[in-house]
């Protein structure tokens, strides 16, 4: 009797987990590789619901993590959302497919100066997902002046009061705009001068932290006057606390695009194109970016927008910021220099 | 059938899992890129910036540990005394937080201290200035002591309950005064916890990447940061591995300097 | 004197708690907060606990996978550990020390070479045959890390127990293996059980080396990937959850058996 | 008394640990129904045998017979022969009945039952029930069914112990150093009780012990044992008055062991005197060891005894003093009813039936 129950437990418990273990693919499937919380669950259900393609949703955290997961072959993707740099060191390495316009007509719709990026020219192997800058988010409250430049942040009247990227790109490529270099330098003077400049500010009591993710929450609880960021979580930011405002400082800064590939290993070659295209349907980017509030490539949707929306700079970047923003390049045959230079300077 | 034969599958498990992923870890150590010799990321391993990441971790253990000791031995022996080993809930208590989720108890720990946190609005209500807190080495530490304390506790807390009472009373027989038998006969007698506790403290101390980037703010890189880094964020595997290496030749030797304090050599008191 | 004495104690008692239990207590507070936010509290009911049960795949999810993989890897490890245990024992004094040595190893190894190690391994697998990181890979990293808990606890057991007690067993008509089920694996059940227990909970517990090993999200992982991002009052309203679970629990098993001789 | 049918024999076994040989060609057979004692120093290798003869150890040479039958091959659970173990081995997580039934549940229903047609698990039950109360009643311990082993005193679970192994109604009971741990008077009680069973049960008991007064009470049978040899089988008596060896002699009750010469036929020099004695067949001025027990040497006056000497030491021993009396050239053990004062001057003398001559050992003696 005792033996049986144990039976029947073990066998309700196997039942309650059932889902977990790997099951057998049954339909059409295809498995979106993505940033973390970087789309609309119930676009992926409209999705399904429209063509009858399961979507099975995997994440990442930094570009980097996932070019490791992709390598080394944690799964088989379909779909993966990296960032620009990332995507011309995946070309170079040979990784994705080219792309079949004819497979995704709603392409057509993104905004003009996308269609030929410089990491991927004319797009043949990504089509734009959202997109943004890095710039400064403030907090009003704490700071009188009006920020415009990078030279702010190294201001030592802040004290404890910057938070920096924990990225090394990011982090030493703003500097490098910050002193007129251009941000992808391979001049080891000119990364120098920046890495100085970092670890200056660091001994000087400027930085609170260097954070990721957790910026966003810390500025919206008010931890700090200002903090290095991207547009897209500024954005976010500033939806929470009215007294955060966000700019892109003059002397030009990074702008940075996530967009869709389909790697080589990909198993279901139409069904990744039509997700793309469903993906660039007018009405669907829209929704996304109503969820993930980051600017959008697609003309139409800038069009949808009202009136408020298109003056926050985090959303919408003029034309003439964005045109001081440079792409990051791919630097995986320059990652030692970097990596010695972060090193030193977060150690 | 042999008995013996039994820790076959262990033995080949072990193996398997434990001297097979480590002979990875060596090789990347002494590959580059390429996977060609080299030894360079061993020497990267002895730069200035590596050495100073090291200087701190241990500098944080070893604080982190000693404060544990000290907060922790009083507790230990208050639990095991006459008067409090009755109320058993009361050492569940202490050892409950154990059982939580380290990384969400981390996680809150920041919200106590941040800028806005619960200390500074109490702080502020009456009428003080707020601290800075976070992402301060004090911050690290707090952390870590709060996370592991329950460890320090544990072995002591044993070693002390195992203790024979008819020593103490031996001693006091003997005349001595109650700091005496505290010096020559309990202390003593229960290093082997002791020695148990430091290993359980200062060995996730010294490695620990969670605690010093949530309440850190990424201020201080910790050598578990940086093995972190490397390898998520840099995708340089081969000096990632090099510390690796670097951590475990650390470990090893921490852990047989503190067996030849420990009076019990070789027997590990049996807590873990 | 004395009694002056014994508050002091207590209150020193109590100070420690207050700090063990201060974030545990702002958790649980947070989880029936109005706001995702940290910063301000407004009584919010049990939105956030609804929201777990109903809206919050994920966390069901990492929830499902952190328990799947600790009674799996629990059982495997009682079974290799156990085994493992009864076979060190009755071999050769040499081969023994060497098993137990290599037994200290994941014990001692930081948690972080643990990950590191076992995920270069998996990569290097994968490169050959088909073997994503994922339920497996952390299934098979959590049985390595706790199947000593679970050796290092029958051990003693065995130690304990008559020499003879097994040959007892043989010469009243059992064959080896019914020797061994019925008069070993009773005699050291105890240490079984602590075993399994410790194993549990290093399991539940573990974030490191599943974050190295795995690419599906434990609870653990969940968090971290959260913390980043800020964590929703849902995971406070689970970990308030499981707190009481456990709370219930500990008084359970405190009432029927010996507690420390768990820990 | 038992029956001259050889149960058991063990013919030229050795055996060896690593470097060290336990056993070294050993001959031995055990008669049905008798009591042998296996007795010597720890590390004599008696131990080794018993097992042997369990079947947990295998001789790396040699033969085992039991009934005449090999009996190597055969595990310990097809043997049947049963053993109490040092310090009893019971199982802790059982009670005292399960303890005893432990055997019996093992057991084929046809054996248990053999002339029960039906067999139904009731009646199964109920003659395990049958055996194991029998057994209990047999070792005195009929109220203590249900407790746990823990709870019991080294005695109460000596008992439990032979129980658990007699209920399976071996042919040969195999006891190793089963009373060690018990006080002297429980000791004493038990080996009277021990012996009454073996002869109401009428089994063969093979029991190892290094105590030579337990197996001087118990045994039909002693084996005396050292470094890996049988030094003499024999019964008590003859063992007592007629040991082989020097050894054997010192251990089975106290000796004094001079060196001595053999002169002649019938006479021995040692101590510095001359000893007529009853041994022949020796070598001219062959050197010999001389035993003679303590109780032999009488007390006399100093003008008439054989020896001179003074006495250096005086304990009284419930029945007897034991002294120590110097006669210059040897340190004799005396044991007297009669008291004389440390210092006095006494006599000895011994009775020419009383002087043992023996051959001298070899070096590892």
């Amino acid at each position: 009797m005792k033996k049986l129950s144990v039976l029947v437990a073990l066998a309700l418990v196997f039942t309650f987990f059932a889902p977990v273990l790997p099951a057998a693919r049954a339909e059409e499937t295809i498995t979106v590789f993505n940033w973390y919380d970087y789309i609309d669950d119930s676009v992926i259900e409209q999705f399904e619901e429209e063509t009858g393609i399961k979507v099975k949703y995997a994440n990442f955290t930094t570009v980097e993590e996932m070019y490791v997961k992709m390598t080394s072959g944690g799964g088989k993707y379909d779909i993966i959302i990296p960032s620009d740099y990332m995507i011309e060191r995946l070309i170079k390495e040979d990784m994705l497919q080219e792309l079949d316009y004819d497979l995704i007509p709603n392409a057509e719709g993104l905004i003009e100066w996308m269609k030929d990026p410089s990491y991927d020219p004319e797009g043949a192997h990504s089509v734009p997902y959202m997109w943004g800058t890095v710039g400064i988010l403030y907090n009003t409250e704490y700071v009188d002046e009006e920020i415009t430049s990078w030279q702010s942040i190294f201001d030592p009247k802040y004290q404890k009061d910057v938070f920096m990227l924990k990225s090394y790109r990011d982090t030493i490529g703003i500097t490098l705009k910050m002193l007129g270099y251009p941000i992808n330098t391979h001049d080891e003077e000119a990364l120098n001068a920046a890495k100085e400049a970092l670890i200056q500010q660091k001994k000087d009591g400027i930085v609170q932290g260097y954070l990721v993710d957790e910026v966003k929450d810390k500025m919206i609880g008010g931890e700090a006057a200002m903090a290095v960021m991207w547009s897209g979580d500024a954005m976010y930011a500033i939806m929470e606390n009215d007294s955060l405002e966000y700019v892109i400082p003059e002397e030009g800064s990074n702008v940075w695009l996530d967009a869709m590939c389909i790697p080589k290993t990909c198993e279901n070659v139409e069904a990744a194109h039509a997700f793309i295209d469903f993906m660039c349907r007018p009405d669907i980017a829209y929704k996304n970016m109503q969820y993930i509030y980051y600017s959008t490539p697609i003309a139409e949707v800038v069009e949808m927008l009202d009136e408020e929306e298109l003056e926050y700079e985090a959303l919408n970047p003029s034309e003439e910021a964005v045109e001081r923003c440079e792409f990051f390049q791919d630097t995986s045959d320059f990652i030692d220099i970097y990596n010695k230079i972060w090193n030193e300077i977060t150690a | 059938m042999k008995r013996s034969y039994f820790s076959g599958p262990y033995a080949l498990w072990m193996v398997l899992f434990t001297i097979c992923p480590m002979i990875f870890v060596l090789y990347y150590a002494f590959t580059n890129g390429d996977g060609g010799f080299s030894v360079q990321s061993i020497l990267e391993c002895l730069e200035p910036t590596t050495i100073r990441v090291f200087l701190r971790s241990v500098k944080l253990a070893f604080i982190c540990t000693v404060i544990c000791l000290i907060l922790g031995y009083p507790a230990a022996q208050i639990l095991a005394s006459k008067d409090f080993s009755k109320y058993k809930l009361l050492f569940v208590l202490f050892i409950l937080p154990m059982w939580m989720n380290f990384l969400l108890r981390t996680y809150a720990t920041m919200s106590l201290l941040e800028r806005r946190g619960i200390i500074n609005t109490i702080l502020e209500r009456f009428g003080f200035e707020p601290l800075t807190l976070i992402g301060t080495e004090g911050a690290v530490v707090f952390g870590m002591v709060y996370n592991y304390l329950p460890f320090m506790i544990l072995p002591i807390h044993t070693a002390l309950k195992k203790m024979d009472t008819r020593v103490i009373e031996a001693a006091q027989d003997l005349g001595a005064n109650p700091l005496r038998v505290f010096t020559r006969v309990i202390f003593p007698l229960s290093i082997p916890g002791v020695i148990s506790g430091i290993t359980m403290v200062f060995m996730p101390a010294v490695t620990t990447f969670a605690i010093s980037r949530l309440l850190g703010s990424g201020n201080f890189m910790l050598l578990g940061d940086m093995i972190e880094t490397q390898f998520l964020e840099m995708h340089d595997w081969s000096f990632g591995s090099a510390l690796s290496m670097f951590m475990m030749v650390i470990i090893v030797l921490s852990i047989g300097l503190l067996n030849r304090i420990d009076p019990s050599k070789g027997e590990r008191s049996g807590n873990w | 004197m004395k009694r002056l004495f014994k508050y002091l104690k207590g209150t020193y008692l109590g100070l420690l708690l207050l700090l063990l239990y201060s974030p545990i207590a702002v958790m649980i507070v947070l989880s029936f907060n109005q706001s995702k936010s940290r910063a301000n509290f407004s009584w919010g009911g049990l939105k956030w606990y609804y929201e777990l049960f109903y809206e919050s795949p994920e966390i069901i999810e990492a929830l499902k996978l952190t328990l799947t993989v600790a009674i799996l890897a629990t059982i495997i490890s009682i079974v290799l550990g156990t085994l493992g245990a009864i076979g060190i024992h009755a071999c050769k004094k040499g081969y023994a020390t060497m098993l137990m040595n290599l037994s200290y190893l994941p014990m001692t190894m930081p948690d972080i070479v643990t990950g590191v190690s076992l995920m270069l391994m998996f990569v290097f697998v994968n490169t050959y045959v088909y073997f994503p990181r994922g339920f497996v890979t952390m299934l098979i990293a959590h049985i390595t890390f706790d199947t000593p808990y679970v050796l290092f606890s029958v051990m003693p057991k065995l130690k304990q127990m008559n020499p003879n007690a097994y040959e007892a067993a043989l010469d009243l008509g059992c064959r080896p293996m019914k020797a061994i089920v019925k008069v070993i694996l009773p005699e050291i059940s105890p240490g079984i059980v602590t075993g399994g227990l410790l194993a549990f909970t290093m399991s539940l517990d573990d974030f490191v080396i599943s974050f190295f090993t795995s690419e599906s999200n434990n609870l653990s992982m969940l968090v971290y990937a959260a913390a980043k991002r800020g964590v929703e009052p849902t995971i406070y309203a689970l970990s308030t959850l499981i707190f009481i679970a456990i709370l219930i629990l500990l008084i359970i098993i405190n009432k029927r058996s010996d507690l420390e001789s768990i820990s | 008394m038992y029956e001259n049918t050889k149960l058991i024999e063990l013919k030229n076994i050795s055996k060896s640990f690593g470097d060290t040989q336990v056993l070294k060609n050993v001959d031995i057979y055990i008669r049905r129904k008798e009591f042998v004692t296996l007795l010597g120093p720890s590390g004599c290798g008696k131990t080794t045998m018993l097992r042997i003869i369990g079947g947990f150890e295998f001789p790396d040479e040699g033969e085992v017979l039991f009934d005449g039958k090999d009996i190597q091959s055969l595990p310990p659970y097809r043997r049947r022969v049963n053993t109490v173990f040092q310090k009893y081995a019971l199982f802790t997580h059982l009670n005292v009945y399960d303890n005893i039934a432990f055997g019996l549940k093992l057991k084929k229903p046809e054996e248990l039952l053999p002339n029960e047609k039906k067999i139904t698990r009731r009646k199964i039950k109920a003659e395990i029930d049958r055996r194991v109360k029998r057994m209990l009643k047999l070792v005195k311990m009929e109220a203590y069914e249900k407790r746990s082993v823990d709870a019991l005193s080294g005695g109460q679970q000596q008992r439990i112990a032979i129980a658990r192994a007699l209920v399976n109604e071996p042919e040969v009971l195999l006891l190793d150093e089963p009373l060690g741990a018990l006080d002297l008077k429980l000791r004493k009680e038990m080996q009277v009780e021990l012996k009454s069973m073996q002869q109401q049960l009428g089994i063969t008991f093979i029991y190892v012990t290094h105590d030579q007064e337990e197996a001087l009470t118990m045994s039909d049978t002693i084996v005396v044992m050292n470094g890996g040899k049988i030094q003499q089988i024999g019964d008590g008596k003859s063992i007592y008055d007629e040991p082989k060896n020097a050894f054997v002699a010192n251990f089975i009750g106290d000796s004094n062991i001079l060196s001595g010469v053999m002169l002649k036929d019938f006479e021995v020099e040692c101590a510095g005197h001359r000893f007529e004695c009853v041994d022949e067949g020796f070598a001219e001025n062959e050197s010999v060891d001389v035993v003679v027990r303590p109780e032999d040497v009488m007390v006399v006056g100093s003008d008439v005894g054989m020896l001179v000497g003074e006495v250096e030491s005086v304990f009284f021993k419930g029945v007897h003093y034991e002294m120590k009396v110097n006669t210059g050239d040897f340190t004799w053990k005396v044991h007297s009813t009669t008291m004389h004062p440390a210092g006095s001057r006494v006599g000895l003398s011994i009775v020419p039936s009383n002087i043992h001559i023996m051959r001298r050992m070899e070096a590892e003696g």
